[in-house]
Order: C-alpha cells, then structure tokens, then sequence
C-alpha cells in the first residue's frame, strides 16, 4: 500500500509560513496515496516561482524547469512513458503569463496530465508584482498606482479552449481539494484545478480570511458538471459569494488516443531498422 | 564543354511545376546512375514570381550545382529574358549557353547570340492529351531527352511514379513526353553529349530528408516542431513516415513548446529531437540552457536561412552559427555539427542523438537551405543501427547521486519510472544529489565544483573528437577552411585552381563546437589561411579564432545564393595573388 | 586595519530584515558624506534560508565591498556561527576579525579567537517599545553607531524617513536605537575607529535604478518588461515614479511582448526600452533581428545572473556577453555597453538611447546582479538633458526612400502620421524603399547592397568609438583586461599590487562590441595580459580574441560571487609571477 | 474626403489568384476612407503568413514584423501615438498559434486597436500545414493521416478573455465585411474579427463554396450582441449553419484610459528634466 509518507522528501519546504502552498504539497501526495500510486512512477513538472519548488520537495521524480514551460514538458513524458502519473504544477504567472499559450493549447489538445495551479493572484518570488489574475486596483510593486488590468478566469479560458475537466479549490479547504485533485488525476484527460492558495507575504487582498468568508462549494448547489454552458456561468461567479470545485468534466478522447503511433508507449518501442526498401521512394 | 555532363535549368513562376519537373529530370539521371546536383531557386510566394530549379548531371562525381547551362526549359516568357540574358547572374548562377526549349506560344522576346532556341508547342501537344497546362512541363521534359538521346524508358517510369502508377494521368503524362522527345529529335535534332546509362542507380535525396533518416535508425521515437523554412522538410518526411517508422511527430504551438516538449520526451528516456530555422530557434534558446542544467540529452536540427529577422524566408545562408554559440545565458557543455553534404547529414543526425546522450547536452545539428531542400545522388547508405545508449541507473544503486562527480564529468541518469531513485532534476543550481543550492543556502564552493564537474564533459569529449577532414591538404601550400554546404563549391574550385597548378587544399569543419585544435596543425607552415563563408561577417572565422587564435583571409557571400565553383576559384586565387 | 574605514555585516534569514537594516547603516555613512559600497548576498527564497547585506564605508573612495569585517550584526545564530567561522569564506567574503553584535537572547554558539563579542539584550530592548520583531534590528544598528560614535542625529533621521516621517512608529524605532546606542556604549565602549561626519553628503543609490534615471534623463517615455531578477530593480523604479517621469510602465504576458511593444513603441517615434535578465532575454532575441532589419531604435537592459539556466538566480555573474552577440539570426550592426560603476551606468543608459536612435541598431545595455543591486555613494548627477535626436522625414521630401542607401548607412526615418510618406517597414529583405525583394523576385544584387548599407552603419560607429578607459596604463608592464562591474575590486587589487611594486594596469572595457582596436595598441609590449572575469569561459576572452585577436591569460569567478580584491590581487600576482 | 484609392499601394498583391485575402484588401481600405481616416493616420501590422502580406501592398504605414507580434508591436504604437488607426492582420497561424498569448492577453487588456484575422484554417505560406483551426480529420503536409487535435475557437477564446468587440465575416460576403469592419475600428477598445478566408491553394475543405452554402448573418436572426452568454452559444454553432457578423460588443474602458501616464500622448510628451530633487530619496 502507498501511504502519504512515501512521497516525503527530504528537502524541507522553505515556502513562508503560512504560505497556500502548504495545502497543496499535503493534498497531492494525499491524493496520490489514495489512489495507489506509486512515488517511482510520479513526476511533478513545474516552472520557476514559488509553487514552483514544489518537485523539491516531494519524493518522486521531479522536473523543475524553466518559468512557464512546465505542460510542454509534462505532454512529452506522458507521451513517452504513458504509465507515469504526470502532474504539472506551477503559479499563475508561469501558468497564465509566461505559458499562456501552452495552457490553453494543452486544453484543447487534451493530454492525459493533471495541472495544478497555485493561483495567489500575485508574483510571489519576485517579490510582488501584479499577475494576471491580480485583482483591479491591487496595489504592487509594478502596480503602485493600482492594478487596471482586468484579471483574467482560468476556468472560463481552460473552458473555452475544450478543457475536458475544469476546477477550483482553495488552501483553506484540504479535504476537498484531496477529493477534487483524486478526480483529476483519475480523470483520462488534461485535468486542471486552479487553487486559490493565497500568498501571505506579498497579497493582502486575497487573504485566507477573504476566500474563507466567500468560497462555497459547487455541488452543493446541485451544479451540473456536465453543462458547459453552466460552467461557463459559475467561472464568471465572483464576489460575495465564489464556487469552488468541480466545474466541468466530460469524456473527450485524450490526444495519445487518437494517435495512431502512440497506441503503443513509445519507450517501449523498439528502434525502426532501416531498410533498402525505406529509400525505394528517393530513386 | 565536359560531354559526360550536363546543366539544365527549369525556369518559371511559382505554381507553374518548376519543382516537380526540375525532380522528375533529376530522377531520370539518377535512375541511369548519374551524378546529379540540384539547385532551388525560390521565392517566398505560393504562385507568381520567378524561380527556377538546376539540375547538373554527369558520369562523375558533382559536388555542386556547377557553372554554365546547356539546356533551358522555359515555362514562362520572363524566364526565356532571363536566363538567356548574359547580363543577368542570378548571385552567381550562369546565363545559358546552349538550347532553350519553350513554347511558341509565349510569343516574342528578346534573343540573344550563341543561343539555339528551340521552340516547340508544348503547350498544343500538351492540349491533345489533358486540359491540365502543366502537361506541357511534360511535353518540354520529353524534349529535352529526347535531345540528349538519352532512354525514353526511365523518364517513363518517373513520370508514372510521379503521377501516381499506372493510372490515366499518368499515360497520358508519358504519351506528352513521348511526343515532345519525338517532336523535338524530328525537329532539333540531338545533342552531342555522351549521356548514357549506366550500370547502376542512385537516389536522389536531400538533407532534409537524410537527417530524418538518420535519426531513425539512431533511434528517434519522437521529433517536435512548428514549420519553418528550411527547417520543414524533415517535419514532412517524418510525417509522411510517421505510422512507417513509428515516430511520433508533433507540430506544436510554437517553438518554445516543441524544445520543451522534446526536453521532456529525452528526460522520459527516449529519443526524441525538435529543429527550427534561425527565428524559431531564437524562440528556443532559453531551453537550450535548461537542457544543459538539467543535464537532459538533446539535439536541435537548425536549419539557416538568410537573416537577418525573416530576412530571405528562401534563401541560404550560414548566418546562425554565433548565435548557436551564443545561444542561453551562462556557460555550458554543448557541441555543434555541420555536415558538408547530403550523406553527411544522414551519419550526423546518428552522431548527433549519440553523443546528446552520451554527454547529457545540447547537440546542435546545423545544416542550411541549400543542404536541407537540395538534391543529391547518393548510392547507398549503412542501415546497420547506430544507437550507443549509456546505462541508465537500474534502482539497486547505492546512494545514487544524479549529478554524481565522476572522471569524465558524465554521471548516470536514472529515468522516471525506476524503483527507489525518485529525485529532482532542476534547472536552478543543485548539487550532486539534485537538490537545489539557490534556495536555503548558497553554497559557493558546491556550485564550482558542480560547474566544474558540467564543464568536464566537453573537455572529455573534446579528447574523443575525430579529426578535422579535409582534401588535398597533404601537399597544399594554402588552406582554404569551409564549413557545412559549401564543401562542394569549394572542392570543385579548388579542383580548378589546382590544374593551374596552385596548390590548394580545403579543411573541411564538419564539428565547428567545440573547434578542434588539430586546426592548428592543419593550417601550420601554409602560405596563407582562407576562410570561405556564405555569410557577412565570418561566423566561422570569429569562432576559430576565438577559440583556438587561427585566423585568415576571408571570402563571403550574403546574396541569399550558395557559391558556385568557376567565380569562387577565381576570388581565391585572387586573395592567394595578393 | 584602515581606521578611516569601516566594514559591516548583517547577517540573517530572508524576512528577517536584512536588507533593510543595511540600507540604514549605509544612508548614515552616506548622508554623513563618507564613501559607501554595499554587498547583498541572499536567495531565491522569500523567508528563512541564509543571506547578509554588508557596508564598506570610508573617508576615501571605496570601489568594492572590500576585504575584512569590523562588525558584525549576527540576527540568528546561524548568521554568528557562520560570519565568524574563520573557515567559512561565502565565495571569498571574510570571516569577521572585530565585534560581533547579537542578540544574548540566542543562547550557545561557537566561539572563535580574536572576536569581541557584544551581546546585548536587543529583544528585550525592543519589546520595551513594540511587539515588531524587527525592532530589534534598530536596536543593533543603534549600537554599531554607538561603538562607531558616530552622530546619533543622522541615524534618527534616517530611520524616521524610513518608518514614513514623525509617525508613532518611526519614534519608537528612534527610540530603540537609541537605547541600543547608549547601552553599548555603557557596556562595550567605543571603537577606535576615526570616522566622522563630512562637509558632503552623499546619494546611496543602486545601478538598477540609475540605469532608470539616466533612460527618463535621456528622454525615455516608456519601458515594457516582465519581472526578472536582477531585471526587476528597474522596473520596480520606474514604477513607482511612473507618474513623476511621465514614463508609460508596462508589464507584458511574457518578455517576448515586452520586445515587441518596444520596438513598436520606437517605431511610433517615442523612446522606449525593454529589459530582462539571461533567461528572459533569451526569449527576446527573435525580435532584436527584427529590430535590427527593420532599423527601428532599440534599447535592451540585461542584467546578468548567474547561469546556465535559472541557476543562481539572485547570485551575480558576467555569463551572458556570447548570448548577446549571438542574439538572433545572421549578421547586423549592434552595440554592447557594460558599464563599470553604478554611475557609469546612468550616463550609458542615455547614451545608449541616443546610439540606437542614431544608428536605428539595437543597443544593448548589460550589468550584471551586482551593479543592478549593490549600492554606492555617489555626489552628483548632470541633470542636463542628454537627448540626441536625429531629424525625421517631415512630409514634404522628394523621392523619399525609407532605407535609401547613404554614406553613413544612416538612412531618415519617416513616422507613422506623417503626411505623403507612408511606407513599409519589413522584417523581410527589402530595398530601399522598403519593398520586399523576398516575395516575387529576389534581387541578390539589391540584398547584398542593403546588408552592406546596415553594416555600413557600424563601420561609422566604429569610427566614433570614445576611447577604451583604463587605470594606471601609462606605465604600467602588466595590463589586466576587465570588463562591467568588476572595475572596483580590479582597481582595488591592482592597488595591491602598486604597493607591492609590480607595475600594473587596468583596460576597462565598457563598450565591448563592437571591439574597439585600440585594445591592440594598449596592450602592446605589455608582458603579460590578464583578463579577469566573473564567468566560467573568459567571455569578453572569446570576444576579443574573436574580434581583433588580442588574447591573453585569465581569471575567473564562476562561484556566484563577485570578486574581492585581496584574493584576486593574489591571483594576479600569481599569473605575473608564473 | 478619403477614397478607397487613396490607399492604393504600389506594389501589386501576390496571392494566388481567388485567395481569400484580396477581399480583405478591399475591405479594410473601403472600410477606412468610410470613416474618413487618412492613409498618413493609418499603422497596419502584421506578422508573417501570406495573409500577413497585407501591409506590403496597402498605402500606409506598415509594420512587417514577425510570426506572431503583430499584437503587442500594435498595441504599444496606439499606446505611443493615440492619434493613429492601428490595424493589426495575420493569419490563423500567426495570431492562434505563434501569438496565442498576445492574442488572449491583448483581449483582457483592451487596447484600442482593431485585429482582422484571416482564417484559412491552415498555414500558407509555409504550403500546406495544419493550424490550430483546421477542422479535426483534415489531412495536411503535417497531418497526413488527417488532423486529431481538435480546433480552438477564436471566438469563445477572445469572449472568454474579456473582448470587448468579438466578430466574424466570410471573405465571400465582402459587404457585409466591410460594414463589420467599419464598426470594429470604430470601436473604442480591442476589437477582433476572424474571417473565414479561404486558402485555395492547400485547403480543400474549406473553400469558398463551404463557407457560402453555410453562413448566415447574425442579425437576421435577432442576435443580442450584449449578451455574453448568448455570443458563446453562438460561436459554438458549427455545421451545417455557421454565423457571420458581431457576435459581442460593450463599452468597457480601453487600457489606455486606465492609465493615468498615457492621458496625454506619449509621443507629445515633453521630456522630463530631472532635478536635484529627484535624487532625494536616495539621501
Ligand atoms: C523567462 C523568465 N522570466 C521571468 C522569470 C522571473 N520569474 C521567476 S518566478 C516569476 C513569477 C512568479 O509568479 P508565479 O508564477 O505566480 O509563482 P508564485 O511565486 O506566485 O508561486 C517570475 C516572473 C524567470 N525565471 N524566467
Ligand atoms: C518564429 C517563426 N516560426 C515559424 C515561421 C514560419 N512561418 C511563416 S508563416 C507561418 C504560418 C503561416 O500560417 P498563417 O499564420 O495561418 O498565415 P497564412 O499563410 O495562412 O495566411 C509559419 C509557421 C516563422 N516565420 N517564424
Ligand atoms: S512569498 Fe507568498 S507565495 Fe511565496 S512562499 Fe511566501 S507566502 Fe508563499
Ligand atoms: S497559399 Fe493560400 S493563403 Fe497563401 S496566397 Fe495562396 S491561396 Fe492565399
Ligand atoms: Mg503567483
Ligand atoms: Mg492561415
């Protein structure tokens, strides 16, 4: 049996105390242990920024890139070695800025990985500046005068691109984020879960308190997550009152299904000998 | 006029099937196992403007596109004023010298002296047989055999290959042929060339198409890109392959995806390659520095056009070498190929994948618009595969380190899969275990030695480099250097200028990262040093000298043309009579 | 030990308030008009881990962070362990040979010969007056100026300016520092230290943020980036008085919209700048190529942090100079700027503005972690405005050719809104005019006359390069070639080395491309050359030898760490003597 | 008064006949001497693509850059100089693929600039690959066994990015595409306008005659165009019908009206003299 202890590392996180990030390097392993799978044959991949770190400090293989890259890199290993659980991790800078466009093409491509993104609405280590989903009017150090730039919604962007499974969870509630990520990994297809994780040392606005009072969750409301169209209605939910969960979910063929090359995992492919036929075309 | 040779050149607008004909020509000799160079002369535009294909055939070995032309196909009045015209070089490229076929149709236009122009109408024979006006291509192709007398059979069977078997197009393409290779004999007569067929057959390839190949049988399993001139021709072979060779190829949103995504598939532990041209590599680079952190095996097939920016989108040029060079912040292990011709491309492409995983670093795999989109007859290649894997960590190691120092600077890489060997790979510094020395502390000393440790593969594989090749350096009083595609040219007019009796010899760079030192010895004692470059400013010259202190003349090109043989002998004898 | 000067080191954990104690410190040396230099050694991490901010200050000129440490302000146990463990050099930083002041509160630790220990009940003291655990930093600053005896006056007033005025909070922090100040002077006595106020004042200022000033001075109007350390000081800057310099501050999805939001914005006819560091400029280089054929005015801030990769990302390194020469594809005039000292860098940020818009290149202006950090004292600034802006197209010229050929290279430039002028401007291969030769005819003619009109333009810069700076040249036998931020502990070695008789000098290198050859001349009958760098290659080596051929030996620093003085004094001492 | 002619260039296109850009080329210039606006006032730019041509052979002020820009170089030339028209033209590859991160994040920002996609489904001047809006199945040089990866839609794209003006027109209906056109331009903030414009040369499946047997015109079905929703179903119809026209519009405030620096042109700006003053922080 795979236990949460098993995906302990042995580099401590050095994440600030109190930091959302916390959340989530308890809830993956949990999440992980629960459905079974082994530290050997999980990979984190991740960008540059705080969340970022998180390969560091968890046992399994780890894959620390560079900022914004981290779904090109986790698509090819799952690719290569389908029998990997491929889990990219990362903030939303590197997710929603620096690797806008891998996002959402990884949505509509619909690879077999589960992203997480540890949405602070903030740069957290660069020490403070305004991200993409930093709220109007947030004050930062690119920012003094106040954010004007309307943030954007990951859901609604993962949604309309084709995103087979759309959610949201929050550092403030584990239980249900360990229960949504489960889904998402189990979920044969590109699998994203936004979290609120909120940065303690450079957002004041988005605090802890602020998603408490506020956050409520979708199946609660008898939310139906096979509506697209409703999903699109609660992504857009915000203020008093914000949806966490389970948005949308349907059963879109991942890519490597529709590929005819990788119905077989390409590192147990064996080399292609090379024959007089194979130049047949060139005489 | 050499007898056992022959130019022929294809002119006309895009669209008008300058290619395919210029293809189906070139086919014909190689199938009657001549030596065949092609040159694409082509414009950035789907339909319109001028471009024109050159094919030089002959008994012996060609090693360019060559000087003069013998035989003109004009599909268009534009082409007839242009290649007939003595005043018009096109970066080199000679006017004809000959005959020129065409269609009477196009109507009047400038003749010019020495000139048989041949007309015929290509276009009403063409008409009998289709309403297809690319027939007459055909009908002109049929001609121009028929004038070298050389076999109707195999142009035959080109044209149905071409055209798809056996089916109608196809016969009514080989009846056009015949009748334009009858026409013309009835009507021109033949040619004095001693064209004939031999007892063997060549294929006729381009490097595009070989470093695919190549990386086949050295095991590629996945090749990641976004299409970009010249760069696209391994893409589409690889495509067209795919099912065949069990590649997965993937056209990604861009080039920082495709590197990442290929950084990924080699971290998986397989084989997997992207490429770009110059502008899209530029979009790569910030990987390329992870790839040699992170000590991932990778190769980058880069193929250059002419720049700057978007420059001339179908043109060549070797303009990209500095910033390969220069490509990622900081200093890192990594290696540079360039292969001098079609065949070499195909054994690189091995080397490359080899040596990426052999060294855990970025190769690079150079080649440009001319090597990776010109044709050239090759006999035959080596199948035997060519794949040197290093063992990988197996999970009963005993304090298995990632980033082990070793003597060689090489440390065992244990892929995502294997028992009890979870650990981080990291693209911030880290010591040997993976763990990172950025975050907590900083330790100087660690980071030194594991700089140090990277830094020791390529002092290690610079003790394993083959040596420098060259050609008639044995006896040569001057050393011309060239790098890449312009080995041919630069072979055949050194040819030249030894039958005036200078003696000349080439150092051919075919592995211009890291420079090797034997360069030194090479050019030891030589009158004179000269570098030859289709580029402005000597990409190759400043990284010799950079590196090693040999320097030189220099003779550039940087029209967008590659050089032709007959003008680069007379610029070099120019600098060795200075 | 120097008695008009005096070293400082605060050591601590990330969030412990290290930086901001050391910028205290050094304002109170500076407004007291002595010479200050500042270190900042810290991680990429946002709390805890390891880091220390030092304070070199002097009656005389300081030019680096020195050798040797009077006092030490120990904020956790691992900073005392550490700073005054003889053994541990954080890549060549000294173990501390004078007070160490902490917090009594920290209980147990080793302690070493030599050292006077301080403790004080600095928590207990800051308690009395908040319940901020920052307090008690100003407690300790209070006591190294009560052991310095320097004017308490000073330091009041630095911190009330800090804590934001005469607020409540700002008192209390007075208040604390003074009972700090008094309480050592009870306990431990004064230092025999003679450093006293000066007639002047200094400003403590950091090269990220003259480089903002110099740009805003030479007429910036707009800067595009996206955060990247030790990018980010800049922007950080201009942020905050964006309104003030009516600077447009703008941060990008990504560094390659931040490039190309530039380029359009001095397109337009504004000035504007983009930045980043190693990695980010990587993504950038693409659209330098475009800047460069398009000939639209560019200036790129890069500062340089340890590579390859992320790396050391807030450690300093000189290891981007070959990434910048190689930035995208083929060949174009550019100019490289490395500027020495903090204020070097204010007055090359506006030149480098008037360059690009002279010579429609990119510019490139490069520091490195340490000079877009590290604080120095500086008196006074030019305010004159330094703007030097060629004539633009009005409307009314004849035949008006957007890149016509000209003997300078230097074509006019028309803006958008310009009546009778429109035209294209292409990243393609154009003409004069600025038609496209790529798309229906290639001209190689016309491409080879416009790429040697672009290059023609460096050649008249060439022409106009100011002279390489040096130090101690005149009669020196010994030249050592640096180049950036190291001028200040190369200087302050070389001094060494006077004092000891060897006669050396110093070529400073501040425009390394395009090479000036006057190097030639300068190191010329010299017997021995060194360069010195703070990278793994030799970098400006490579680029120099590459360029005019001139080499020679070299140390490097590859550790993270800038260099300091007295180990690299010994180093060259070493490579003279060998 | 401006004509058509006022905008004709010099050098003549040189698309392949029928190509679906030339009614792009009467369009916009149609389009722009209705509203008065002056050739001299007027930036096209573009990246590269055949589309991406456009600016070579319409007189004004053209920018030519590179595969993907268009975007952030048009945004940053409004921002510099307000009084300019600014028109950036590209193709599906250049704006959905290369410049997919400068496409959503220029639509949340809401510069106002106007963004005429020609959507041929494929890429054109490389000859013939898939983009990421060639139709799933469709068999190109790099999907030769037909395309698996499903296409995104620039619509729901820009409307979940915030867009503030969303259209789409049809190169075979030149009218009303100049009418469309007409609107986006004037409109105050970032306006984008895909058009179907068929490659004839390397799409064979979406062609001219395609498009004609399916589009139908927006407002001849009582489309509300301010309602957010209702443009999401609209642009998820595909098949047998397909809608041409405004899908969405509001009147939200352009980037550059949130910016207190940019209230007086940049390009009017006078510089700055720095003072002694300034450097009192630093005391
Ligand atoms: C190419 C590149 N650009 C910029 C950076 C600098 N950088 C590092 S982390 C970061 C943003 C961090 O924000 P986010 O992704 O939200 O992560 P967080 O720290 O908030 O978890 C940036 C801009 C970089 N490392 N690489
Ligand atoms: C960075 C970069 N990558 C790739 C290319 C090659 N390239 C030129 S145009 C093009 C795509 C063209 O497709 P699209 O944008 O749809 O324009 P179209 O030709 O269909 O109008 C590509 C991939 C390039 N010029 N630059
Ligand atoms: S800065 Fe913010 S995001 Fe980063 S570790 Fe601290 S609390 Fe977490
Ligand atoms: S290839 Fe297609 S898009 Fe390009 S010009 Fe021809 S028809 Fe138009
Ligand atoms: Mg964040
Ligand atoms: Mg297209």
């Amino acid at each position: 049996m795979v236990t949460m202890n098993d995906f302990k590392g042995s580099v401590k996180a050095d994440w600030c105390p109190g930091c959302g990030n916390y959340a989530q390097l308890t809830a993956i392993p949990m999440a992980l242990a629960q459905l079974g799978i082994k530290p050997e044959n999980t990979v984190i991949v991740s960008g540059i920024g705080c969340s970022s770190n998180m390969p560091e400090y968890v046992k399994a293989y780890g894959f620390h890139g560079i900022h914004g890259r981290s779904l090109p890199v986790a698509s090819a290993i799952k690719w290569s070695n389908p029998e990997l659980t491929v889990i990219a991790y990362g903030g939303d800078g590197d997710g929603y800025n620096e690797g806008t466009q891998h996002f959402y093409h990884s949505a509509r491509r619909n690879p077999d990985i589960t992203y997480i993104v540890s949405d602070n609405q903030i740069f957290g280590l660069t020490t403070g500046q305004a991200s993409p989903t930093s709220m109007l009017g947030m004050k930062t150090k690119t920012t003094p005068d106040g954010n004007i730039e309307p943030p954007i919604n990951p859901l609604s962007m993962a949604l309309s691109a084709g995103a087979t499974f759309v959610a949201r969870e929050f550092s403030g509630d584990v239980k249900h984020m360990v229960e949504t990520i489960r889904r998402a990994i189990s979920h044969k297809g590109f699998a994203i879960v936004d979290v609120f994780s909120p940065c303690v040392t450079y957002n004041k606005d988005n605090t802890f308190d602020f998603f408490r009072k506020r956050v409520y969750h979708l199946e609660d409301e008898k939310h139906d997550t096979s509506d697209q169209m409703a999903a699109f209605k609660k992504a857009a939910e915000w203020g008093d009152r914000i949806p966490i969960g389970i948005f949308y979910e349907n059963n879109d063929p991942t890519y490597e299904s529709r590929d005819e090359v990788l119905q077989t995992p390409l590192i147990k492919q064996p080399v292609k000998k090379l024959e007089e036929s194979d130049l047949e075309e060139f005489l | 006029m050499d007898q056992n040779e022959v130019i022929i050149r294809v002119g006309g607008a895009a669209g008008d099937g300058v290619q395919s004909a210029g293809l189906i020509i070139g086919k014909v000799f190689s199938r009657n196992g001549l030596h065949v160079q092609t040159y694409n002369y082509y414009q950035s535009i789907i339909r319109g403007g001028q471009s024109w294909y050159q094919i030089r055939a002959s008994h012996n070995r060609v090693k360019s596109q060559g000087d003069g032309l013998d035989i003109l196909i004009a599909l268009n009045k534009d082409a007839i004023e242009r290649h007939t015209n003595p005043k018009i070089n096109e970066g080199g490229a000679s006017p004809l010298d000959g005959i020129a076929v065409y269609d009477t149709a196009l109507g009047d236009f400038t003749k010019y002296e020495k000139i048989k122009y041949c007309g015929l109408p290509l276009g009403e024979i063409a008409q009998k047989y289709s309403r297809n006006t690319l027939l007459k291509n055909t009908v002109a192709i049929g001609a121009v055999f028929g004038y070298l007398s050389l076999d109707f059979e195999t142009l035959a069977g080109v044209i149905r290959d071409q055209f798809g078997g056996k089916g109608e197009i196809a016969e009514l393409n080989v009846k056009a042929a015949k009748e334009g290779y009858d026409t013309f004999v009835t009507k021109y007569g033949k040619s004095s060339k001693a064209l004939n067929p031999e007892e063997k057959r060549f294929y006729l390839i381009s490097g595009g198409e070989t470093a695919g190949m190549g990386a086949v049988r050295a095991g590629l399993k996945a090749y990641f890109g976004y299409p970009m001139t010249p760069a696209s021709s391994i893409i589409h072979y690889l495509a067209a392959h795919s099912r065949k060779f069990d590649v997965f190829v993937k056209i990604t949103e861009d080039e920082i995806s495709a590197i990442n995504m290929a950084i990924g598939a080699n971290y998986a532990g397989i084989r997997a390659m992207t490429g770009s041209s110059g502008g899209g590599f530029a979009l790569m680079t910030e990987a390329v520095g992870m790839a040699a952190e992170m000590e991932i095996p990778l190769v980058v097939y880069e193929a250059q056009r002419a720049g700057p920016s978007t420059g001339l989108p179908t043109k060549t040029e070797q303009g990209d070498l500095l910033q390969i060079i220069g490509a990622s912040q900081g200093d890192f292990p990594k290696a540079v190929f360039s292969p001098r011709n079609v065949e070499e491309v195909y054994y690189m492409a091995g080397e490359a994948l080899n040596l990426a995983e052999k060294y855990q670093m970025p190769v690079f795999l150079m080649v440009d618009l001319y090597l990776a989109e010109h044709y050239e007859t090759v006999e035959k290649f080596d199948f035997t595969p060519d794949i040197v894997r290093p063992p990988f960590a197996k999970g009963d190691e005993k304090d298995y380190r990632r980033y082990a120092y070793t003597e060689t600077g090489v440390s065992m890489r244990a892929l995502p899969g294997t028992p009890n060997l979870m650990h981080n790979e990291d693209s911030d510094e880290h010591d040997e275990k993976g763990d990172v020395v950025s975050d907590a502390v900083t330790d100087p000393e660690i980071r030194r030695k594991i700089m140090e440790k990277r830094m020791k593969k390529l002092e290690t594989y610079i003790k394993e480099l083959p040596p420098t090749p060259s050609y008639l350096m044995e006896d040569a009083e001057y050393a011309v250097v060239q790098w890449g595609s312009t080995q041919g040219a630069v072979e055949e007019a050194v040819d030249i200028l030894r039958s005036k009796g200078l003696k000349v010899g080439v150092i051919e760079v075919n592995r211009p990262f890291p420079v090797n030192q034997d360069i030194r010895d090479l050019v030891r004692g030589k009158k004179k040093v000269i570098f030859v470059e289709n580029n402005y400013t000597g990409q190759l010259r400043r990284l010799i000298s950079s590196e090693i202190g040999v320097t030189g003349d220099i003779i550039t090109k940087y029209d967008g043309e590659s050089f032709y043989p007959g003008a680069l002998a007379t610029q070099i004898e120019e600098k060795i009579r200075k």
